[in-house]
C-alpha cells in the first residue's frame, strides 16, 4: 500500500477527485440539517477521499496534507462537540440545549447542533483516517 | 514487667464486674444500652445478670493470669505483642458474646471469638499444622456460626424482636410456631459446633497447635464454654420442649462419655486435656439437656469447676511442656522435685477433675449424680454420668502420676521449676477451686444462685453446701473414684484391647472432614474445569443455548403463538423479493465460504442489500451510512484479515450439525418475536413531537439528522466517543512496540510472508 | 444547578480525557488532570447525593427538550451512590495506578482511556433512557476493550478476543432488545416504558423481552451461566484495571438489571422472580466453587466477583424493600471490599512479582500493616462481623428468612463459609506461609504512599461501614423506596400530566 | 415484505450466530458483521417499517408528507450501525493482532496459547 499506485491514469483522476471530494464532503455536512447528509456521511466521503489519496500518493503524503495527526482531529472533534453542547449549559439551559443566531450570508442559521455536527465530522474523519493509515503502514 | 501491666486491665475489669456482685445476688439485672442500628432493631446492650456475671467473671479473672503466664511463657517470642492484642481482644469479644443482650449483638461478639481464636490458633503460623488446625477450627465454627445467625434472625422474626429479655416473655408462642424446630436446630448447630460436641469436636484437639497459655484460656475456660452459654442463655426460650430434651442430651451424652474414652487413650498432654474438655462441654451440654433445676444447678457448678481445674490444668501443662520440652506422658516423670509449685497446682486441679472433697469439683460430682437420679430414665442417665466420671477420675489420676510422680525417661531439657508468673496462675485457680469447695454456702449464695436464677428465669433460693451426709450421691461418688483409680492401673493393658476396637477410626469426624475437604476440592476444581475451559466457541454456544431457552420458553409459555398474523402491511414487491433472494443466497455463500474472496464478497452482497433495504423503506440517511461504512468494512477486512490463510473448517461434523441446530433455532426464535412483535406494537409516541417541532424548533428539515444532533444528541456524543476510543485501541494495538512476533510459531510467520 | 450537577459526571470525564489527550508525553500532567477529574466526579456524586436526599429525584432534560422526547438524565438515590462509587473508584485507582502502571501505557493512552470508562460508567448510572443506556454501555465496553488489550501480549491478546466477542455478542443482544422495546412499547425513555409497557397484550410479550435484556446484562454482570468471560480475561491487565473493571463493570451490569426489573419489567413478577432466584444461587455457588479451585491470586479473586454477583441478583429476586436494600447495601460494599483485595493483591504483586499462591508467602513477617489491610478486607468479603460484608449478608438472610426464601438463604450461607475458606486460603499461603522466595522488590517511599492512600482508605471505609451501619443502612432503605416507588419516578420524568 | 424480513433477520442471526462459533478466526468476523447487520434490520423492521417518504420536510411545509418513515428507528440503527463500525474496526484488527501473535487462526489455539503461559 505504501507503493505508490501504477496508474499514471489513476494517479491523475485521484488528483483531480480528492478535492472534489473533500468539497462534496463539506456540503453534504452543511446541508445535512435538512436534506440527507450531516456529519457521519460528510465524514466519511472526506476520508475515503483522503483514503485515495493514500492509495495514490502513500500515507506519508496525507500525513503531509492533512498537517495534523488524525487522532488529534479527533481529540479536536471531541471537544467542538462538547463544548457545544456545554454552551447552553452556561446560560443556564440544560447541557445540548440548542442556541441559534440569526440568518447569516451564505451559511444560513448557525446554530449549535450544527457546530456540534461539525464535530461529529472531525471525529468520523479522524477516526477512519487513524483506523486506516494505522492498518495501512503495518 | 510489661506482663504485670497489661494484666492490670483485665484485672481492673475483674474487680469491676466483681462490683456487681452483691446487687446481682440480690436477684437486681442492669443494663446498659448503645443505639446502633434502630432500624433494625439493632442494639450494642449489655445485660448483667447472674449468668453473664459469672461467665464475665471466669472470663476476666482467668484472663487476668493468662495474660501474665503467656507474657512469660512467650517471652522469647518476637510476636509477643500480637499475643496481647489477640487475647485481649478475644477478652472482649467473648464478654460482649456473654454481655450482649441483643440476639445480632451477640452473634457479631460470637463471631470475632472465632476469628480471634482463628488468628490465636495460627499464632504459630509457620507450620502447616497450625495453619491447617486454625483454619480447621474457623471453619467449623465459623459454618456453625452461620447457622447460628439463620436461627437468631428466625428467633428475631417469630418472637417480634432481637432483645433476648424480652423473648423470655415471648417463649409459649415461640415454642409453638411452626419454625421452632429449624430454629432449635440451627441454634443448636451454632453451639454444638462452638462448643464441640460430637460429631464436631474435632477441631478442638487439632487446636492445641496453639501456644497453650491460649489454649488454656480459649479451649477450656472460655471459648468452648461459648457454646454452653449459648444454651443457657437459651434454656428459658427455646428448652423444655421433647426436642429439646432429645436433641440436647442425645448429643451431650455421647460427647461426654465418647470424648472421656478417647482422652485416655491419648499421649500427649494437651490432647488428653483437649478430649477431656470435650468430654466436660458434653457434660455441661447433657445437664442443659436435662434441664430440671437440679441439673442446671450442677450446670452451673460444674462450669465453674471445670473452668476452674482445666485451666489451670493447660498451664501445668505448659509448664512442663516449656520446662521439659515434652508434653509425652510416657516420656515425663517425677516433676514434683523439680517443680514442686507446679506439681502442687497439678494435684489441686486434678483433685477437682477427680471430685474429691473438699473441692468444688466434688460438689459438682454430687449434683450431677442428684440430678440424674431424678430423671426418669435414670438409670441410663446415670449409668453414663458415672462411667464419664470414672474414665474422667483415671485421666486425672494420670496427670498427676505420669509426669510428677512416675519415673522419667530422656527429656529434651532438664527441668527447673518456673518463675512465679507462670506457677502464680495454676496455685491460684486450685486455691480457688478449694475455697469454692470449702465456703460452698457462700459460693452458692453470691455466684450459684444468680446464675442458675438468670438460666432458669425463676428465681429461687439455693442452699450449697459440702456435705450432704450419706447419701445416693456420695456412694456413687465413691464408686466412681474406686472405679477410676482401678481403670487407671488396668490401662496399659486395656489399651491394646481399645485400640483393637477401632473405635475412634469409625468416630473420627475428622478424617470426614478432610474427605470433604478433599471431595469440596475435587468438585470445585470439576466444575472450573468443565465450565471454564476457556474455548471461546463453546462459551458462545452456551450462552446462545441460555439466551434461546430463556427467550423461547417464555415465548411459548407466557404468549400465545398463533396470535402472530402473517398478512402483513406491506405486501411484497417483486424486487424485493429478489433482493430477499439474493441475501440469503449470499448467507449461504457465506456459510460454506472457504476462500476470502467469497468471504469478502459475501459482506458486500449483504452489506449492500442491507443498505437496499433501508433505501426501500424510506430511510436514505441509513442507507448512504450503510454503504459508506461497507466499503470502509470490506477495505478494513482486506487491509487487516486478507492475509489470514485460508479458510479452514476446523470442526467435525458433528459438532457442525450441533452447532447449526443450537443457531438455528435461534433464528427462528427471533423471527417469531419480531413478528409476534410487529403484530401487537403500540403506535410510537414521539414520532409527531419529532415531525412538529423539528423544524420550528430544531431548524431542520431532515428529520434525522435533527435527532441526531439535536433530540437525541447525546447518543451521538457518546457515539463519536466510542469511536474516538475504537480509534485509539486501534492505534495502540498496530503501533505497540511487540517483540512477540519473534516468539509466534516460526512455521506461521513463514505462511505469512508466502502471502 | 441540577442540569450542570447531573451532566457533569459524564461531560467531566470526557474533557479530562480530551485534555489529557492533548497533554501528550507529559505523564504528570496526565495525571493531574485524571486526579482531578475523578475528584470533581466524586464531588458531583456526593452532591447530587444531598440533593436527592434532600428534594428527591433529580432529573434534567438534555437539549431541553420534555421527555420522552429527549433524552433524560435521572438520577435517584441509587444512581447517585453508583455514581458516587464510580468517582471514589476512580480517584483511588488513579492514585494507585501512579506506582503500578507501566510508563508504556501510560504513554499509549492510559489515561485518557480510564476517563472514558469513568464517563461510560457514569452515564449507564444517570441515564434514563433505553438507547442512551446502550450507547453507554458501549463507550464503557470499548474503553475496557482497549484497556484489557493495551500492552499486546499473546496471553493478552487471547484473553481480550474472549472478552471482546463474548461482549460484542452481549450488546448486540441489547440493541435487539432495546430496538424491540421501542417497536412494541413506542417510546425510549425509562419512564414514560414503565407506564406504557403494562398496555401490551399480551403480556408475556414484555417478559419475552425482558429474557433478551435479562441475558445481554446478565453478561455484562457476569451471571450464570454467562460469566465465562470475566474469570478468562479479569486477571490479565495489570491489577489497578483489574481494580476499576471488577469494581465498576460487572457492577454496571447488575445496575441495568435492577434498573429494568424494578422499573420496566414488573409484569410477571413470580415468573421472573422465581427465574432470578435460580439465577442467583447458581451464580454464587459455581462463583465460589471456582474460587475455592484457583491457586492465583487474582483469578481466585476473579471468581470471587461472579459469586458476589449472586447475592446482588438475590436481593432483587427476592424483590422485598428489605431485600433491595440488601442489593444496594451489598454494592457498596462489595465494591469497596473488592477493590481492596485487588489493591492487596498488586503491592504483593508489585513486592514479589507472582500471583501464584504457592510460591508467595512471608508477608505476615514482613508487612504486617499490609497484612492487617487484607484481613479486614477479606473477613469483610466472608461477611464477617463487624465489617460491611456482614451487614449486606445480614440484611438479603434476613429478607430472605422474612420471606421464607430459605433455599436461597441457605445457599447464600454455605457460599460465605466457601468464601471464608478460600480467604484464608489466601491468608495462609501468601501471609502466614513462610516466604520461599527472597526476591523482593522494594517500594519507594511515593510508590508505598500510592499504593497504601486508595488501599487505606477504602479499608477504613469498609471498617466504618460496619461498624456504623446505621447511615449506609438509612440510605439503603432509602434508595430501595424509592426503587420500588415507581410513580415517584414516573412522575419526576415526566411530569405531573404526562 | 415483515414476513419476508422476519425470516432474513432470522436467517442472519442463525447464520451469524453459526458462523461466530466456527475456529475459524475469518468466519468469526464475517459472523460478527451477520449479527450486526441482523441487529440493525430488526431495529428498522420492528420501528413500524412504512414504503413511505423519507423523514424530510418538504422546502416550504412544515410537516413532512405523510406517510412518512419513523425517523427514530432510522436515527438509533444509524448510531448502532457507527458504533458498530467502531467496534469491528477494534474487533478486527485485535484479531489480526492475535493472529500474528499466536501464528494460528485457529481459536481453539489461543486457550492452549493463553494456558502456557
Amino acid at each position: 500500500m505504501n507503493n505508490k499506485a501504477q496508474s499514471l491514469i489513476l494517479s491523475t483522476a485521484i488528483h483531480y477527485l480528492v478535492p472534489l471530494l473533500l468539497l462534496f464532503s463539506v456540503f453534504l455536512l452543511m446541508r445535512g440539517h435538512n436534506e440527507p447528509g450531516g456529519g457521519f456521511t460528510g465524514g466519511l466521503v472526506a476520508a475515503v477521499a483522503f483514503e485515495l489519496y493514500a492509495i495514490s500518493e502513500g500515507t506519508p503524503k496525507v500525513r503531509q496534507l492533512l498537517r495534523i495527526k488524525p487522532l488529534e482531529l479527533i481529540a479536536i472533534g471531541l471537544a467542538i462537540a462538547v463544548g457545544s453542547g456545554m454552551i447552553g449549559l452556561f446560560v443556564g439551559d440544560p447541557f445540548m440545549t440548542s442556541l441559534w443566531s440569526g440568518e447569516l450570508p451564505l451559511l444560513g442559521k448557525i446554530g449549535t447542533p450544527v457546530i456540534f455536527d461539525v464535530g461529529v465530522y472531525l471525529v468520523v474523519i479522524g477516526v477512519v483516517l487513524t483506523v486506516m493509515l494505522a492498518l495501512a503502514e503495518e | 514487667m510489661r506482663k504485670w501491666l497489661i494484666a492490670l486491665l483485665p484485672l481492673a475489669l475483674t474487680f469491676y464486674f466483681a462490683s456487681f456482685i452483691p446487687a446481682i445476688a440480690g436477684g437486681e439485672t442492669s443494663t446498659a444500652t448503645i443505639e446502633w442500628i434502630p432500624s433494625l432493631d439493632i442494639q450494642l446492650s449489655f445485660y448483667i445478670d447472674g449468668l453473664s456475671l459469672l461467665m464475665a467473671l471466669i472470663i476476666s479473672g482467668i484472663g487476668t493470669l493468662i495474660i501474665i503466664y503467656g507474657g512469660e511463657y512467650l517471652a522469647k517470642d518476637e510476636r509477643l505483642p500480637h499475643f496481647y492484642i489477640l487475647t485481649l481482644l478475644f477478652m472482649s469479644a467473648m464478654l460482649g458474646v456473654v454481655l450482649a443482650r441483643n440476639l445480632i449483638a451477640l452473634f457479631i461478639f460470637w463471631e470475632l471469638t472465632s476469628i480471634t481464636s482463628f488468628l490465636l490458633i495460627g499464632f504459630k503460623h509457620e507450620y502447616e499444622k497450625a495453619r491447617k488446625a486454625a483454619l480447621q477450627a474457623l471453619l467449623v465454627t465459623g459454618s456453625g456460626g452461620l447457622a447460628l445467625l439463620a436461627g437468631l434472625v428466625l428467633l428475631g422474626l417469630v418472637g417480634g424482636s432481637f432483645d433476648i429479655p424480652t423473648l423470655f416473655q415471648e417463649a409459649k408462642s415461640i415454642q409453638k410456631d411452626s419454625l421452632y424446630l429449624p430454629i432449635l436446630v440451627l441454634v443448636l448447630a451454632g453451639a454444638f459446633t462452638k462448643s464441640a460436641q460430637m460429631p464436631f469436636h474435632f477441631w478442638l484437639p487439632g487446636a492445641m497447635e496453639a501456644p497453650t497459655p491460649v489454649s488454656a484460656y480459649l479451649h477450656s475456660a472460655t471459648m468452648v464454654k461459648a457454646g454452653v452459654y449459648l444454651l443457657a442463655r437459651f434454656t428459658p426460650i427455646l428448652g423444655g420442649t421433647p426436642e429439646w430434651h432429645t436433641l440436647v442430651i442425645g448429643f451431650g451424652s455421647a460427647t461426654m462419655l465418647l470424648a472421656a474414652y478417647i482422652a485416655l487413650q491419648q499421649t500427649d498432654l494437651k490432647r488428653i486435656l483437649a478430649f477431656s474438655t470435650v468430654s466436660a462441654l458434653g457434660t455441661l451440654v447433657f445437664l442443659l439437656g436435662v434441664g430440671t433445676p437440679l441439673a442446671i444447678k450442677g450446670a452451673v457448678i460444674f462450669l465453674v469447676s471445670h473452668s476452674l481445674y482445666k485451666g489451670g490444668l493447660f498451664l501445668v501443662a505448659g509448664s512442663i511442656d516449656h520446662e521439659t520440652g515434652t508434653r509425652d506422658v510416657n516420656l515425663l516423670g517425677n516433676l514434683r522435685q523439680s517443680m514442686p509449685f507446679t506439681f502442687v497446682g497439678a494435684i489441686l486441679a486434678t483433685g477437682s477433675m477427680a471430685g474429691i472433697p473438699p473441692l468444688v469439683g466434688f460438689i459438682a460430682k454430687e449434683v450431677v449424680y442428684e440430678a440424674t437420679l431424678e430423671e426418669s430414665a435414670a438409670l441410663l442417665l446415670t449409668g453414663v454420668a458415672v462411667l464419664t466420671n470414672m474414665l474422667t477420675v483415671a485421666a486425672a489420676v494420670l496427670l498427676v502420676i505420669r509426669p510428677f510422680i512416675n519415673k522419667a525417661g530422656e527429656l529434651p531439657k532438664s527441668p527447673h521449676e518456673t518463675p512465679l508468673s507462670m506457677w502464680l496462675g495454676p496455685i491460684l485457680l486450685g486455691i480457688l477451686g478449694l475455697a469454692a469447695g470449702v465456703f460452698a454456702p457462700a459460693f452458692g449464695a453470691n455466684f450459684v444462685e444468680a446464675a442458675i436464677n438468670g438460666i432458669t428465669q425463676k428465681p429461687k433460693t439455693l442452699h450449697l453446701a459440702l456435705w450432704h451426709g450419706w447419701n445416693t450421691m456420695l456412694m456413687l461418688s465413691m464408686i466412681t473414684v474406686a472405679g477410676g483409680v482401678i481403670i487407671y492401673i488396668v490401662l496399659e493393658n486395656l489399651l491394646p484391647l481399645m485400640h483393637r476396637l477401632r473405635f475412634n477410626d469409625v468416630l473420627s469426624p475428622a478424617t470426614a472432614y478432610q474427605k470433604m475437604l478433599d471431595g469440596l476440592l475435587k468438585v470445585a476444581d470439576a466444575q472450573t474445569r468443565l465450565l471454564q475451559h476457556g474455548y471461546l466457541r463453546r462459551y458462545v454456544l452456551v450462552i446462545v443455548i441460555s439466551t434461546a431457552s430463556l427467550v423461547g420458553y417464555t415465548l411459548v409459555t407466557l404468549t400465545d403463538l398463533a396470535s402472530i398474523q402473517f398478512e402483513a402491511s406491506t405486501s411484497v414487491r417483486v424486487y424485493e423479493g429478489l433482493l430477499f433472494f439474493l441475501i440469503m443466497v449470499a448467507i449461504g455463500v457465506g456459510i460454506r465460504a472457504k476462500s476470502r474472496i467469497a468471504a469478502v464478497a459475501t459482506l458486500g452482497v449483504v452489506g449492500n442489500g442491507v443498505a437496499l433495504i433501508f433505501l426501500f423503506y424510506g430511510a436514505p440517511d441509513l442507507a448512504m451510512t450503510q454503504f459508506a461504512v461497507e466499503t470502509l468494512t470490506v477495505l478494513l477486512f482486506v487491509l487487516a484479515v486478507y492475509r489470514l490463510p485460508l479458510i479452514k473448517e476446523y470442526s467435525g461434523k458433528r459438532v457442525r450439525i450441533r452447532d447449526g441446530l443450537v443457531a438455528a433455532s435461534f433464528g427462528i426464535i427471533m423471527t417469531a418475536l419480531i413478528l409476534m412483535v410487529i403484530s401487537s406494537a403500540l403506535p410510537s409516541n414521539l414520532t409527531n413531537f419529532f415531525a412538529e417541532y423539528s423544524l420550528p424548533k430544531g431548524k431542520g428539515r431532515n428529520i434525522v439528522n435533527v435527532i441526531l444532533v439535536d433530540f437525541r444528541g447525546f447518543d451521538t456524543l457518546a457515539e463519536i466517543t466510542v469511536l474516538a476510543v475504537a480509534a485509539l485501541g486501534v492505534y495502540a494495538l498496530l503501533k505497540w512496540p511487540t517483540n512477540d512476533e519473534k516468539h509466534a510459531n516460526p512455521t506461521a510467520t513463514q505462511e505469512l510472508d508466502q502471502l | 444547578m441540577t442540569d450542570f450537577l447531573l451532566v457533569a459526571p459524564i461531560i467531566t470525564p470526557l474533557i479530562t480525557a480530551i485534555l489529557c489527550f492533548f497533554a501528550g508525553e507529559r505523564i504528570w500532567l496526565q495525571r493531574s488532570i485524571s486526579l482531578i477529574g475523578q475528584a470533581l466526579i466524586l464531588l458531583s456524586g456526593v452532591l447530587i447525593l444531598i440533593q436527592v436526599e434532600r428534594d428527591g429525584i433529580q432529573v434534567t432534560q438534555l437539549g431541553n427538550w420534555p421527555a420522552p422526547f429527549g433524552i433524560t438524565l435521572v438520577a435517584d438515590l441509587f444512581s447517585a451512590i453508583m455514581v458516587t462509587l464510580a468517582g471514589l473508584m476512580g480517584l483511588s485507582v488513579i492514585i494507585f495506578s501512579m506506582a503500578h502502571i507501566d510508563s508504556q501505557r501510560e504513554r499509549f493512552g492510559y489515561y485518557p482511556l480510564i476517563n472514558v470508562l469513568l464517563m461510560g460508567v457514569c452515564g449507564a448510572f444517570l441515564t434514563g433512557d433505553m438507547f442512551n443506556l446502550y450507547v453507554w454501555f458501549e463507550v464503557l465496553l470499548i474503553s475496557s476493550f482497549v484497556l484489557l488489550a493495551l500492552g499486546g501480549e499473546q496471553r493478552q491478546l487471547s484473553g481480550a478476543l474472549k472478552y471482546v466477542t463474548l461482549n460484542i455478542i452481549a450488546s448486540m443482544l441489547f440493541l435487539t432488545a432495546a430496538g424491540i422495546l421501542y417497536g412494541l412499547a413506542g417510546t425510549l425513555n425509562m419512564a414514560d416504558l414503565s407506564q406504557r409497557l403494562p398496555d401490551i397484550e399480551p403480556s408475556g410479550l414484555t417478559t419475552v423481552v425482558a429474557m433478551l435484556f435479562l441475558v445481554a446484562f446478565g453478561i455484562k454482570a457476569g451471571l450464570f451461566p454467562l460469566f465465562f468471560w470475566l474469570p478468562d480475561s479479569y486477571h490479565i491487565p495489570p491489577v489497578p484495571i483489574t481494580t476499576i473493571f471488577s469494581a465498576l463493570l460487572t457492577k454496571v451490569g447488575v445496575y441495568a438489571l435492577v434498573r429494568s426489573f424494578t422499573l420496566l419489567f414488573v409484569q410477571e413478577n413470580e415468573y421472573t422472580h422465581t427465574l432470578l432466584l435460580i439465577i442467583a444461587a447458581l451464580t454464587m455457588i459455581t462463583g465460589v466453587l471456582g474460587a475455592v479451585a484457583q491457586m492465583e491470586f487474582r483469578r481466585l479473586l476473579s471468581f470471587h466477583i461472579i459469586s458476589q454477583i449472586g447475592y446482588l441478583l438475590m436481593g432483587l429476586a427476592i424483590y422485598t424493600p428489605l431485600a433491595l436494600a440488601g442489593t444496594v447495601f451489598f454494592m457498596i460494599h462489595v465494591i469497596l471490599t473488592k477493590s481492596a483485595l485487588f489493591l492487596v493483591s498488586g503491592i504483593v504483586y508489585k513486592l514479589h512479582g507472582t500471583y501464584d499462591l504457592k510460591k508467595l508467602g512471608g508477608f505476615y513477617r514482613s508487612h504486617v500493616w499490609l497484612s492487617i489491610l487484607f484481613l479486614l478486607a477479606a473477613f469483610s468479603l466472608a461477611g464477617l462481623p463487624p465489617l460491611s460484608g456482614f451487614w449486606a449478608k445480614f440484611l438479603l438472610v434476613q429478607a430472605g428468612l422474612e420471606d421464607k426464601e430459605y433455599g436461597i438463604v441457605a445457599v447464600a450461607l454455605f457460599v460465605s463459609v466457601l468464601t471464608l475458606f478460600s480467604m484464608t486460603k489466601i491468608w495462609s499461603e501468601v501471609f502466614w506461609k513462610p516466604a520461599t522466595i527472597t526476591t523482593t522488590q522494594p517500594l519507594t517511599r511515593s510508590e508505598w504512599v500510592a499504593s497504601l492512600v486508595p488501599l487505606v482508605s477504602v479499608v477504613v471505609l469498609i471498617t466504618a461501614i460496619g461498624l456504623g451501619a446505621e447511615p449506609m443502612f438509612r440510605l439503603s432503605q432509602d434508595a430501595a423506596d424509592q426503587l420500588f416507588d415507581r410513580s415517584a419516578y414516573i412522575t419526576a420524568v415526566l411530569g405531573d400530566n404526562p | 415484505m415483515e414476513v419476508l424480513l422476519a425470516i432474513l433477520i432470522g436467517s442472519l442471526y442463525a447464520a451469524g450466530l453459526y458462523m461466530v462459533m466456527r475456529r475459524s478466526l475469518v468466519k468469526m468476523i464475517i459472523g460478527l458483521a451477520f449479527l450486526s447487520y441482523a441487529v440493525n434490520l430488526t431495529i428498522f423492521t420492528v420501528g413500524q417499517i412504512t414504503r413511505g417518504k423519507p423523514p424530510l420536510i418538504p422546502e416550504g411545509q412544515a410537516l413532512p408528507t405523510e406517510p412518512f418513515a419513523d425517523p427514530l428507528p432510522q436515527a438509533l440503527v444509524l448510531t448502532a450501525i457507527v458504533i458498530g463500525f467502531g467496534l469491528q474496526a477494534f474487533a478486527i484488527v485485535l484479531i489480526k493482532r492475535t493472529y500474528q501473535s499466536v501464528g494460528s487462526d485457529d481459536i481453539d489455539q489461543l486457550e492452549k496459547a493463553a494456558s502456557h503461559d
